[in-house]
């Protein structure tokens, strides 16, 4: 009888009409998550499997997400305009979301190569790791494409709430399980603010989507702007934090040293990327108006992360805690390029984003390979002589320093060169300046590491005789996995360093847009 | 006049495909050492040392006949860039490997091509002989890269990527203390050199935003524009300035020569000395006073300054050394002080005699480096107060030493003499105060070389003193080549000095060019003697502007 | 004297503050996860205040989301505490002190 | 007036929750208060027209989220009271206070600048005051969902998954041992927070006596400057990298 009134009263109303839906801007994205979905699924059925087949399917499906983007790519730059939203706007399609979806896909299937030596080490293996990367990479993708601050929002909590477990990860290791709470515990917080920001932004504009924020801030003129600027201060905290940018980075060290090291690398390489996917596509794209306000914050930002992050590096003795501060200068050097908020700071930023990703990975996919069982080998005395006991490795690392220090012919001196170009461009001759000076300063750091891997056996050798090299000429073994995602970044650095063309282009052509389904375009400079 | 230079040097870059098909052999000159060193990477087994300084030397000849084939085909009427090439590297910066040498490169080149291969024949690393000569020849290549380049993104490619290779030889391959030495060296310049990549990135925007033009990092356009408001181009030369004045080095920010170059290995040693400290004067001669004339002119004081500084404070401290290689590492400084005197002169004279002072310190102290090498070799001790009567165990080595030694002081009728006279006079006519504090150092220079000569092969031999072998063959095969030119170049330098002439000349006239009221002051400085003097130079001097200043216009009209 | 949207913001900030200090000063974190449920109650009340100051659902619904996060984090975060205390016999966040340089 | 009366019952109930979070010694009680906080902001979401949000706060906030944390003090034992007059790392209330205040600063200027600090552009459409119905909110609400929100909406099945996943591999039982941790370090550190409990400890009895007995205070007063001159140095070291 109920049930009947309840179908009387049901049948008048009419049918929510559901946004459309261009499904091959969504494929990379459902690529990535639903691969993740499925392999936990076929992980409860298939309990017998190697865990190789997990790291081989993870890294597959991560380039499958990259390959698919490359139609799009060719989509979104055959013509002028091509740029477009889908979803009720929330989506958006543009290069600069494509670029970052490759970046963060080749960071997945890199760090799952070298996870799956790593987990067989550690007597860890299962499927879970690659579920929860590629849930992640979901998360980061999902930050890359919105075009709404709710969407960017979860997308941000997805990619953090799945790196909180992936921290803590190593179940029998208490250093990795108190970097998990610790980067939980300030991961929730700066979440809170960043959500706190949103919500200002919502009360300043009426929307949470960016289209209609720029629209709408581009035709009212605010006589009371404190509300959004409130907004930009509380967001710029929040994600301020998941890029590791001075003040907001004292978790990084502390995550980083307990983490497992291929969870650091995907954490300094995807993590830190989507986290500048947020901030360009809202501070640079969004209030792009307002950059007067928002340009001295991010200054300062960068000039703190740049001096604290190289400084503070050099007294460590721990070499994953030193590449932790050092990836804090790195996020300061990539902010120096946001500063400039122009086409060419974004197209730096991009280039930054992703030949770092590579370098970063590599070292710490050395790290991986050289931290021994337990992952604890890593204070400055375990690497003496590393060049003696694994020469490849100690060579790959090499680079992988130099790159970082910013030297010549490899992809990290061009990434530098970029954002300080782009940091003159828009005459910001100081920042220019404190960023050479802490590269400097940076210089001195990695160079300890490689005086200490490639001249301090030689001491060794001459003061204890025979007794000291028969302790160092243990050979390591390199896990196959490790040693081709190792023998990637050497070549993507090395190669791109000499010939960094291509990537430029790349980045020179994914420029963010903010393009409503069937609207005008609105990008940087307008 | 400057016009011609640009049309020419565009016109070669416009016609690189049909016209210039020809041999790049600039390019070669960067590219064979570099193959060089991967052919020795890639070469298997580690024990096989033969075989890799084999190929070592090949690889270092072969660069080295080129840059001679190079010096052969110099058309030296020609003040502009030859044999230039050109083409896009990253388009989205206006970035080019654009190579090309002119009258003041020329010889720094060849000097490259020639040392090198010595460095390689006349000492052998003692352990890990495989990355030992690979990172040489990769030196080798950075710094042909350096002389070579006209592009400014690439002179700093080339400037910051020869830090690696001496990185590692003085670290791995050095004496004593050599990490705490490499790690000084690589700090030191890096952060001498980064300031210059803002220097550089400033110069090439905002003289793209002055031009309206798309961003370019050729050094022959930018220059040539002269863009940059005057304020800005002097900070941007104290950028320049810096990274060079750590490459020289110069006197606050010299401290790490002494180190490294005591504590590399005898090649190292010669090739820090001959060549790498030829970068820092090289860079101020190419990008600091052609790119900024004007801001050039307005420093010369202070440079010239640092330089005098320079010259006594080196003398001084080579006096009080211990150390033979300190001794000489000092004597470094002195010998570079008087080339910053000659260049920053800003005339003719001062800049060709700072020019050829740097063949000569790359000849003559790249000798000594080898000598003292050779002792060390011996004896396993660079002190001097152990070393004492080598000359009676060794008479031949002390004669070579000998002659060296004197032209490093200088001698009259040794290269060395020639250089530091043409650097006085031009350094008398500019700031003639200078010069004359100048000259000191070629008296101090002459007494703590002499005092050490005295003390390590006079006075009474002890001990293994006494038991010294002298100069082996080859060891005099490789002295042979430096001495011949340390007597040759003393003797007959109109070779050398008439193909830097024009290049010298048009860089000169450059600056004049660029800085309307430059030629006032110095005229004002001179006394009436003095205007006697050089009455007849200066006149043929100032015609010749004339003329080639009416040429520029013409160039211009058309 | 009317009750404006302005009260409800500023009982949000109060809200705000006080879950943001109480998760920098407590050491156990349990309740440092509850600090953090205070905060993201504050953004909601905050969304709710605005969507009705605007007219606009949009404000109710973005609520359903902080909702959906909040659950998710505590689950994980809950997980976290578990999986420690079984190691540990006390959690206080000062006991987590291995990781120091 | 009735309005001003729910909005100050309400603000009270929620403030005192707060405080009541984070100042309660025992995590129970917070847990407590937390519920408080809750069911005040229920209240203020009915006053705010966002009826079905009221029911959702009490039924998944009050309801799921606060019993879960409850279920696990439980099952942990660790319901111990935490003393909270020793503060952990010296200067980190001060910090905290700082963080706090600002935070609430920044906010109260922005909002009492001007009359109606909202400058967002009013929706024309979907305006929540027309016929105040729990279905019509109900409607509303969905339709948004559904349509401008439904990427977000989707998106949070990853962020569940997710959810699920990690909670399984985290609590799921360890195999094998535990690795070693770097003991020396480990064991330094809890000597040092020990030591440095103690020592504040030690130093509010002594207060604490002190102030019982107000006339013999010279003695106990210097050996109070001593707890306090060799807690601060243990601090200073302890601190000095954070």
């Amino acid at each position: 009888m109920i049930i009947q009134t309840l179908l009387a009263q049901q049948a008048p109303v009419e049918a929510i009409d559901t946004p459309a839906i261009d499904w091959a801007i969504l494929a990379p994205l459902l690529i990535m998550s639903v691969g993740g979905i499925l392999m936990l699924t076929f992980a409860s059925i298939l309990k017998t499997l190697s865990s190789s087949v997990w790291s081989i399917a993870a890294t597959m499906i991560s380039l499958a997400t990259a390959i698919t983007v490359i139609p799009l790519w060719m989509r979104v730059t055959d013509t002028e305009n091509s740029a477009t939203s889908t979803l009720a706007n929330a989506v958006a399609f543009d290069g600069f979301s494509l670029f970052l979806t490759v970046v963060i896909a080749l960071s997945v299937a890199l760090s799952a190569m070298l996870a799956d030596g790593y987990l067989k080490r550690e007597g860890l293996e299962g499927p879970e790791l690659y579920v929860l990367l590629m849930m992640s990479a979901a998360g980061g993708i999902i930050m890359a494409f919105a075009n709404d601050l709710i969407v960017l929002f979860i997308g941000l909590e997805i990619l953090s709430i799945a790196v909180y477990v992936l921290a803590a990860m190593h179940t029998r290791k208490l250093e990795s399980q108190e970097a998990g709470i610790k980067y939980f515990v300030l991961g929730a917080f700066s979440s809170a603010f960043f959500l706190y920001g949103i919500a200002m932004i919502y009360g300043a504009t009426g929307s949470t989507n960016l289209i209609d924020i720029k629209n709408f801030l581009a035709a009212t003129v605010l006589d009371d702007d404190a509300l959004l600027l409130a907004g930009f201060a509380l967001m710029l905290v929040g994600l301020a934090f998941k890029v590791a940018a001075v003040p907001f980075h004292f978790w990084t060290p502390d995550v980083y040293q307990g983490a497992p090291s291929p969870v650091v690398a995907y954490m300094a390489s995807a993590v830190k990327a989507a986290g500048f996917a947020a901030i360009i596509r809202v501070f640079v794209l969004t209030f792009e108006q307002y950059r007067t306000d928002w340009q001295p914050v991010v200054y300062v930002l960068a000039i703190l992360s740049l001096l604290v992050g190289s400084f503070l590096a050099i007294v460590q003795t721990d070499v994953k805690r030193m590449l932790a501060y050092s990836s804090i200068s790195h996020a300061g050097f990539i902010l120096v390029g946001v500063q400039a908020a122009t086409e060419r700071g974004v197209a730096a930023v991009l280039f930054y984003l992703a030949v770092y990703s590579f370098m970063v990975i590599g070292s710490f996919g050395v790290l991986t390979v050289a931290g021994g069982t337990g992952d604890n080998a890593h204070s400055l005395d375990d690497y003496k002589g590393l060049s003696k006991r694994s020469p490849l490795l100690a060579f790959a690392l090499m680079i992988f320093l130099f790159s970082q220090a910013g030297i010549p012919l490899t992809t990290g001196f061009f990434a530098k060169f970029g954002v300080i170009s782009a940091a003159i461009d828009a005459r910001s001759f100081w920042l220019a300046v404190v960023a050479m000076i802490s590269a400097v300063v940076g210089a001195y750091l990695y160079l300890r590491v490689i005086v200490t891997m490639f001249f301090a056996e030689d001491d060794d050798s001459e003061e204890d005789g025979a007794d000291g090299e028969a302790t160092t000429a243990e050979p390591i073994d390199i896990p196959l996995g490790a040693g081709i995602a190792i023998a990637v970044c050497v070549l993507v650095t090395v190669v791109f360093g000499v010939w960094p063309g291509p990537i430029d282009d790349l980045a020179r052509e994914a420029i963010p847009r903010l393009v409503a389904e069937s609207a005008a375009v609105l990008q940087i400079g307008n | 006049m400057t016009n011609t230079l640009l049309s020419e040097t565009l016109s070669s870059t416009l016609t690189l495909g049909a016209a210039d098909v020809s041999f790049p052999v600039l390019t070669a000159l960067i590219v064979v050492p570099f193959l060089g060193a991967l052919v020795i990477a890639l070469l298997p087994g580690g024990d096989r040392v033969e075989l890799t300084k084999q190929a070592a030397v090949i690889a270092s000849v072969i660069t080295g006949a080129l840059s001679f084939w190079v010096l052969w085909e110099f058309n030296m009427a020609d003040d502009g860039f030859q044999f230039t090439e050109s083409a896009n590297w990253v388009e989205g910066f206006g970035i080019s490997w654009s190579m090309g040498i002119d009258g003041i490169s020329l010889f720094l080149v060849v000097l490259t091509g020639l040392l090198f291969p010595l460095a390689i024949l006349a000492c052998d690393p003692g352990h890990d002989p495989k990355p030992y000569y690979a990172w040489i020849l990769i030196l080798e290549a950075g710094v042909m890269g350096v002389f070579l380049t006209l592009d400014l993104f690439f002179f700093f490619v080339f400037f910051e990527i020869v830090l690696v290779p001496m990185y590692f030889l003085i670290g791995k391959w050095g004496h004593g203390n050599r990490q705490y030495a490499a790690t000084k060296f690589f700090l030191y310049t890096m952060a001498g050199s980064a300031l210059m990549l803002v220097g550089i990135l400033a110069t090439a925007f905002l003289t793209a935003s002055a031009t309206g033009n798309d961003v370019t990092f050729n050094l022959v356009e930018l220059a040539e524009g002269q863009a940059l408001a005057q304020n800005t181009a002097r900070w941007i030369f104290l950028s320049f300035a810096l990274a060079f004045s750590v490459k020289v080095p110069l006197f606050p920010v010299h401290t790490w020569l002494p180190d490294a170059h005591t504590e590399a290995p005898t090649a190292g040693s010669v090739i820090l000395a001959g060549v790498m400290l030829k970068l820092g004067t090289y860079g101020f001669l190419r990008f600091g006073l052609y790119l900024f004339p004007e801001a050039s002119v307005y420093f010369a004081p202070f440079m010239l300054t640092l330089g005098v500084i320079g010259i006594i404070y080196g003398a001084i401290a080579a006096t009080m050394q211990k150390d033979l290689k300190r001794l000489v590492a000092y004597s470094s400084i002195a010998h570079l002080g008087f080339i910053v005197l000659g260049t920053f002169s800003l005339n003719v004279e001062g800049i060709e005699g700072g020019l050829l002072q740097m063949v000569n310190h790359g000849v003559s102290t790249g000798a000594l480096f080898l000598l003292v090498g050779m002792i060390y070799e011996r004896r396993h001790t660079r002190m001097i107060a152990e070393l004492s009567g080598l000359q009676k165990a060794a008479p031949v080595m002390a004669g070579v030493f000998t002659v060296v030694m004197l032209s490093s002081i200088g001698l009259p009728g040794l290269n060395g003499f020639v250089g530091e006279f043409l650097t006085l006079i031009g350094a008398f006519n500019a700031h003639r105060w200078w010069a004359i504090v100048a000259a000191g150092g070629v008296i101090l220079a002459a007494l703590y070389l002499l005092w050490a000569f005295q003390r390590v092969f006079h006075g009474p031999a002890e001990g293994e003193n006494l038991e010294m072998p002298d100069l082996k063959l080859t060891e005099g095969l490789v002295l042979a080549p430096l001495l011949f030119l340390i007597v040759f170049m003393g003797i007959y330098p109109k070779p050398v000095i008439e193909r830097m002439e024009p290049a010298v000349e048009a860089l000169v006239d450059h600056i004049e060019d660029s800085v309307p009221r430059f030629r006032e002051p110095i005229a004002n400085q001179r006394t009436v003697d003095d205007a006697e003097s050089h009455s007849e130079d200066d006149h043929g001097e100032e015609d010749d502007h004339g003329e080639e200043d009416n040429h520029s216009e013409e160039g211009g009209e058309e | 004297m009317e009750i404006t949207a302005n009260w409800y913001l500023i009982l949000s900030a109060a809200l705000f503050s006080i879950g943001a200090i109480g998760l920098l000063i407590r050491r156990n974190p349990l309740v440092m996860f509850m600090c953090v449920e205070l905060m993201l109650n504050a953004v909601n009340l905050s969304f709710v205040a605005f969507g009705d100051r605007l007219g606009d659902i949009a404000g109710q619904v973005s609520v359903f989301f902080v909702l959906v996060v909040a659950a998710a984090e505590v689950v994980v975060g809950l997980a976290l505490v578990v999986a420690i205390s079984r190691r540990r016999a006390t959690t206080t966040a000062d006991d987590l002190s291995v990781l120091r340089g | 007036m009735v309005e001003i009366a729910v909005f100050a019952v309400c603000a009270a109930i929620i403030l005192v929750g707060a405080v009541g979070v984070i100042a309660a010694r025992n995590p129970v009680h917070s847990a407590l208060f937390l519920i408080q906080t809750l069911f005040g902001m229920a209240v203020v979401f009915i006053s705010l027209e966002a009826h079905f949000l009221a029911a959702v706060q009490v039924v998944v906030y009050a309801g799921a989220i606060v019993i879960l944390f409850l279920f696990v003090i439980m099952l942990l034992g660790v319901d111990q009271s935490e003393n909270l007059n020793i503060e952990p790392i010296v200067g980190q209330r001060f910090i905290a206070g700082v963080v706090g205040v600002a935070t609430f600063a920044l906010m109260l200027v922005t909002l009492t600048g001007s009359e109606d600090a909202i400058t967002g552009q009013p929706q024309a459409t979907g305006a929540l005051g027309d016929e105040l119905t729990d279905a019509n909110n109900v409607r509303q609400l969905a339709e948004t969902l559904f349509t401008d929100y439904v990427f977000a909406f989707e998106a949070t099945a990853i962020l569940l998954t997710i959810a699920v996943v990690g909670a399984v591999v985290l609590a799921k039982r360890t195999q094998g041992e535990m690795l070693p941790t770097p003991r020396n370090t480990l064991e330094i550190r809890e000597e040092a927070y020990q030591a440095r409990i103690d020592a504040r400890a030690a130093q509010l009895e002594a207060n604490a006596a002190e102030s019982a007995a107000a006339d013999s205070a010279s003695s106990t007063g210097e050996a109070d400057a001593d707890l306090v001159e060799a807690s601060g140095t243990g601090d200073e070291t302890d601190g000095g990298d954070a």
